[in-house]
């Protein structure tokens, strides 16, 4: 039914629902992911539809349960474990970087480790400087792991089947601040690939690059840009790990100038390995040096105009681009 | 002499000491009633959670405190706050996102910060300021400074690690810590028999040799009495101790929360113990208060509420230039 | 009852069983004195961490398991490795890096990997496998595998907050994992009574409800009954069960372990409980043995071990072109 | 006396005698850091000298001695908190990263953290996935945090005070590989800045940036390249958050050309991080793309040759350079 409406959280519920009526060894685990029906109402009656045994509410102990569905992956099992949010993550960092993402090549090759970790990520409902962080670029450093951002409703629709099917362990970055959004979902559930980023507007003037929260600004701000006579394309990275190099290198090298964004604060994000990316693959295509609006070099502070200043808004994609494209 | 100790530590209440309880319990539920009120304006956002129903605790634990003891709190905090001595009018200023708000407006609900009375957060990570309590009152030990550290925390808090750890290593170090857990029965939609196979939580004092004891926790007068003792052990013995006070939160998690994982009646059952009714019969009885004082005390707290509402709607946004500002400390010379 | 239970679960040894333990302990001294010596010849490298004094634990608790079960180990895991049925040729040649070795020589003293014999590491992050383990065993639970798993870590590693959540998510859940605390007395150079401010570390599983238990571990027999009585129970509820078994390492640490932090007395107080002579002794006294016998096994055993040096002297190294293979899973198309 | 020899881990433990011996409120946790000597004899003979309430053995729990370390440099201590290895350190991210570095600026300034993080890091000693990594570009990424890393022996003696002085939480890398190491220590006890970068080798034909064992290494290098007759300037980061841009800039801004030298794997690294800003700010400058030599993307095996494999050596730097160097 194409031209329906369908929220960001509907679509990753949808997903998650299909896999667990797909395959008996997926099952949910997390906190809060059942009696409560997920924090962000992701899971809502998963629990009454699949029972307590396929949607298991945790306690808070996020390195117990990680590391639990580490286990269970090893043994047999395709766990979708939801830490609630990226802030808490951290807490179970040991068990992905130490355990997940070495366990395959350090023991030669015998163990993998089918794991699929959900996340919610970045700013945008005023929860300040503990419940606010973007870590994809934490993340997306660590060999071993795949690392996705879901920043459309198509890729929360159809990112999560290929991910349980990733016989490595996988980490899906999804966006509190997009749940409600509602947009039209396309229509074919044509196979999704997770080991590329995708051109989600063409251009010839400027590659705006970019991933999560970032691709419907970048989207917003090309058509205002359009509207100015410059034609942005936009790509959306999609895989934060192993990056799509060749994605990004043949759109620099058709318009000749790049421009990253990102709400992950600037230092060593995923912004600085794309612009260091470009520069050793496309400095002789660049007409101008890559730019890069990142998120502010600061704990995300409470107030509504602090948090919209820490990040990027389309706005000054527009600007920024304009300026650039002017003194090129 | 148990029967002497008991009540060198509990001396019967003043009626001023008891006037003062009672307003604070009140302040507590009226300011929070307000907060949520104000929640649904629009004039706070973020996460809110509320304390409704759980003031006996900070109220009656409080009370044991000195002003240089440290204080350390969860998200769930606007109580502790209050009867810490922060002003509801900075407390609503910092709800409001307001420069003139007790963390400058960065922090909100969730991070109420005061120097002047050792109120150290406000803390979002659940059981993350465990450790910390631990630390601080190790750096009072290092400096001889005869002082105490109050770490309150929910019951959902104890599965993580981060208990384990904090407890384990107070016990080693023998720090003055009071470890007090508000179990409210629910982390979230948890409820305690999913968080803890456990699920008698005194017991898990004992696996670090910390004295425990646990206290009805809609009863004022218990939780003073038993908030008294541990503190008393504390001060004497310079050793952790782990409080547990039996509670329940009348209203949602936060404002998020559709409540599907309890049932009302439930809450109505618990409701009939609300302690601050419970409270305020037994000072009836015992003719320290009458329903006029308590219509008193009401007008007084409501006009407090309105005051600091009013002090925040007055207060300012933090220019967006100061964004970065104390990412780093300003430089001393 | 408890009698009879407790006969069916230790059958008299048999002669040929009683020779195999024996021959057992000895492989993992003989094939660890070895290693200590590849190592001084830097043909290993790395941390190497003996098990020597600690043989009657991996010993008696292996011969409870069955091929199903799961194991998981800490770095400290030759003997369990060699008890579990891993080829000493493999363990040597992974020692030496080389590709012919159990984890493709990719792993060292402290990865030791094999699908095989369901033998999940060699884990070298402290208490970093014990959550894996409850993972393992709720994948058994849910597919409904009858079989359990066993998860060995020191006594250091129950400071962790690990611990503590893999215990409790154990308990909540309810599944079959036998955690086999080896308590050698040290966590490197930290004393038991650094570690943990309750000493009694059976006390902890009380915390989370689980059946706990403790045994002598420089005595074999006592092991081998202790651990019989666990599986039991753990194969007959499907829960978890607690053991700590007592034992001491008589060598150092690691290989760069100056042994400050304890008196040579105490270690040589302790070689007089050597499980080996131990066990030795009481099979001569059952007359099942004679010295003649141990002669004749010592020297099998050395034949073994020389053998797996010889052979991972003959295995060869990875090309450097595959250092990345196995970094992500092949693609099976 | 200048000349005398000196190992690293000699600066390392000199220094932290001087800052125990200059101010009580100083004292040092950590695992064995005490009655075993430290894990890498570091601290050996201090609990001697000093006592065991400023020499305080903890047990494994790095997430609650970390957090410990923030209470107590809150209580007014100024504790050096040292995680035994840096693959350890993930056990206590969420303290670091939600509470040492976010405490300052979500109080609106009340409450700074003054606590020194030390940790030691990177391959060398064949220790394997779980025990060779080189963490320094997570922590680089956080705001709020400054990372110091102690490439030469200079910085290991004379590093920690400064990071004791500073007012806000300090992480030190330091490097296992180079304990051992010898060399001559300059003579004098020069005040040393924690927020400047240092060009260890001044040269005009191209910029090598790099930090930790990437210093000695770099400069090996550079001896050998000069007998090639190419003279490079061998720049020192030093301090990796916040970043001294402008020590990076005025270099190449010299010599046209950088090269960037890291254990770290490559993927959002710290190199990433000095490319993207010499772009920004150097890329009419440059006479050919920023190359990075970085760690392989991979768990660090076990077997020599594959560890040596996995990181820069000096030889390949030698020959990247004078590739580069023929090519421009
Ligand atoms: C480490 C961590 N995990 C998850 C959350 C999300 N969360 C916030 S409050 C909460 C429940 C805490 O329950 P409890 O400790 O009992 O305190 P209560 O809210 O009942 O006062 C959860 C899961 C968090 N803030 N921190
Ligand atoms: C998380 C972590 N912290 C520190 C270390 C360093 N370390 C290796 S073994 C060890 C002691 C462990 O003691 P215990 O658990 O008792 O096991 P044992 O070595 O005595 O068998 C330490 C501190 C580590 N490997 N992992
Ligand atoms: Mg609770
Ligand atoms: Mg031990």
């Amino acid at each position: 039914m194409p031209g329906q409406l369908i929220t960001y959280r509907e679509c990753i519920k949808q997903a998650i629902r299909e896999a667990l009526q797909a395959d008996e060894r997926v099952f949910i685990m997390g906190e809060d992911v059942g009696r409560y029906g997920g924090a962000f109402a992701v899971s809502k009656n998963l629990l009454q539809e699949f029972g307590p045994e396929r949607i298991m509410d945790t306690p808070l102990s996020e390195a117990g349960f990680v590391g639990a569905g580490i286990g269970a992956a090893l043994g047999g099992m395709r766990p979708i474990v939801e830490v609630m949010t990226v802030n808490f993550s951290l807490l179970a960092l040991d068990q992905i970087a130490n355990n997940a993402a070495t366990l395959l090549h350090m023991s030669g090759g015998q163990f993998n480790v089918p794991l699929v970790i959900r996340m919610s990520s970045g700013v945008g409902r005023q929860l300040a400087a503990q419940h606010s962080h973007s870590w994809e670029p934490l993340f997306a450093h660590l060999p071993g792991l795949r690392i996705l951002s879901v920043g459309t409703h198509e890729d929360a629709r159809y990112m999560l089947a290929p991910a349980l099917a990733d016989p490595d362990p996988v980490i899906i970055f999804e966006y509190t601040s997009m749940l409600n959004l509602e947009k039209e979902l396309p229509d074919s559930a044509e196979s999704i690939e997770i080991s590329k980023a995708k051109v989600r507007r063409a251009g010839k003037d400027i590659s705006i690059i970019t991933y999560g929260t970032g691709v419907y600004k970048a989207l917003e701000a090309a058509t205002e840009l359009a509207a100015a006579g410059i034609d942005a394309e936009v790509v959306d990275l999609r895989v934060l790990r192993p990056l799509d190099e060749e994605t990004i290198v043949a759109s620099v090298a058709k318009t000749n100038r790049a421009f990253l964004v990102e709400d992950a604060s600037r230092s060593v994000s995923v912004s600085s390995e794309v612009s260091a990316r470009i520069m050793e693959r496309c400095f002789y295509d660049l007409d101008a040096p890559v730019q890069r609006l990142c998120g502010a070099e600061v704990p995300i502070p409470y107030p509504k105009h602090l948090e919209d200043a820490s990040v990027p808004q389309p706005a000054q994609i527009v600007t920024a681009i304009k300026t650039l494209l002017q003194h090129a | 002499m148990e029967q002497q100790e008991q009540q060198s530590i509990n001396p019967p209440l003043g009626n001023e000491q008891a006037k003062k309880l009672l307003y604070q319990m009140l302040l507590i539920r009226k300011f929070e009633e307000k907060s949520a009120e104000m929640y649904t304006q629009e004039k706070i956002r973020g996460f809110l959670h509320l304390y409704v129903g759980e003031e006996a605790v900070a109220v009656g634990v409080m009370q044991a405190l000195r002003p240089e003891d440290n204080v350390l709190c969860t998200y769930r905090e606007h109580g502790h706050a209050l009867v810490r001595g922060l002003k509801p009018g900075v407390i609503m200023a910092e709800m409001y996102g307001r420069q003139e708000g007790c963390s400058r407006g960065r922090g909100g609900s969730m991070h109420l910060f005061d120097a002047k009375t050792k109120f150290y957060g406000g803390n979002a990570i659940v059981a993350g300021h465990l450790a910390m309590a631990v630390g601080m009152a190790l750096a009072d030990k290092k400096m001889k400074r005869d002082q105490l550290t109050c770490c309150f925390f929910g019951e959902g808090a104890m599965a993580e690690g981060a208990f384990h750890e904090a407890m384990n290593l107070a016990a080693l170090w023998q720090v003055p810590v009071l470890f007090l857990c508000e179990n409210n029965l629910y982390a979230m939609g948890t409820a305690l028999r999913y968080t803890h196979a456990q699920t008698n939580l005194e017991l898990k004092g004992a696996a670090f040799g910390i004295d425990s004891s646990t206290v009805d926790g809609m009863d004022l007068l218990a939780v003073i009495k038993a908030a008294n003792t541990a503190v008393a052990a504390i001060r004497k013995t310079g050793k952790p101790h782990f409080l547990v006070c039996n509670t329940y939160r009348f209203r949602a998690h936060s404002m998020f929360d559709a409540e599907l994982y309890r049932d009302k009646s439930e809450v109505e059952e618990w409701k009939k113990r609300d302690p601050i009714p419970g409270y305020f019969n037994y000072l009836l009885q015992q003719q320290i208060l009458t329903d006029v004082d308590f219509k008193k005390i009401e007008g007084q707290v409501e006009l407090e509420v309105k005051q600091a509402v009013d002090f925040a709607e007055t207060c300012s946004l933090e220019p967006v230039e100061e964004l970065t500002k104390y990412t780093y400390s300003e430089k001393q010379d």
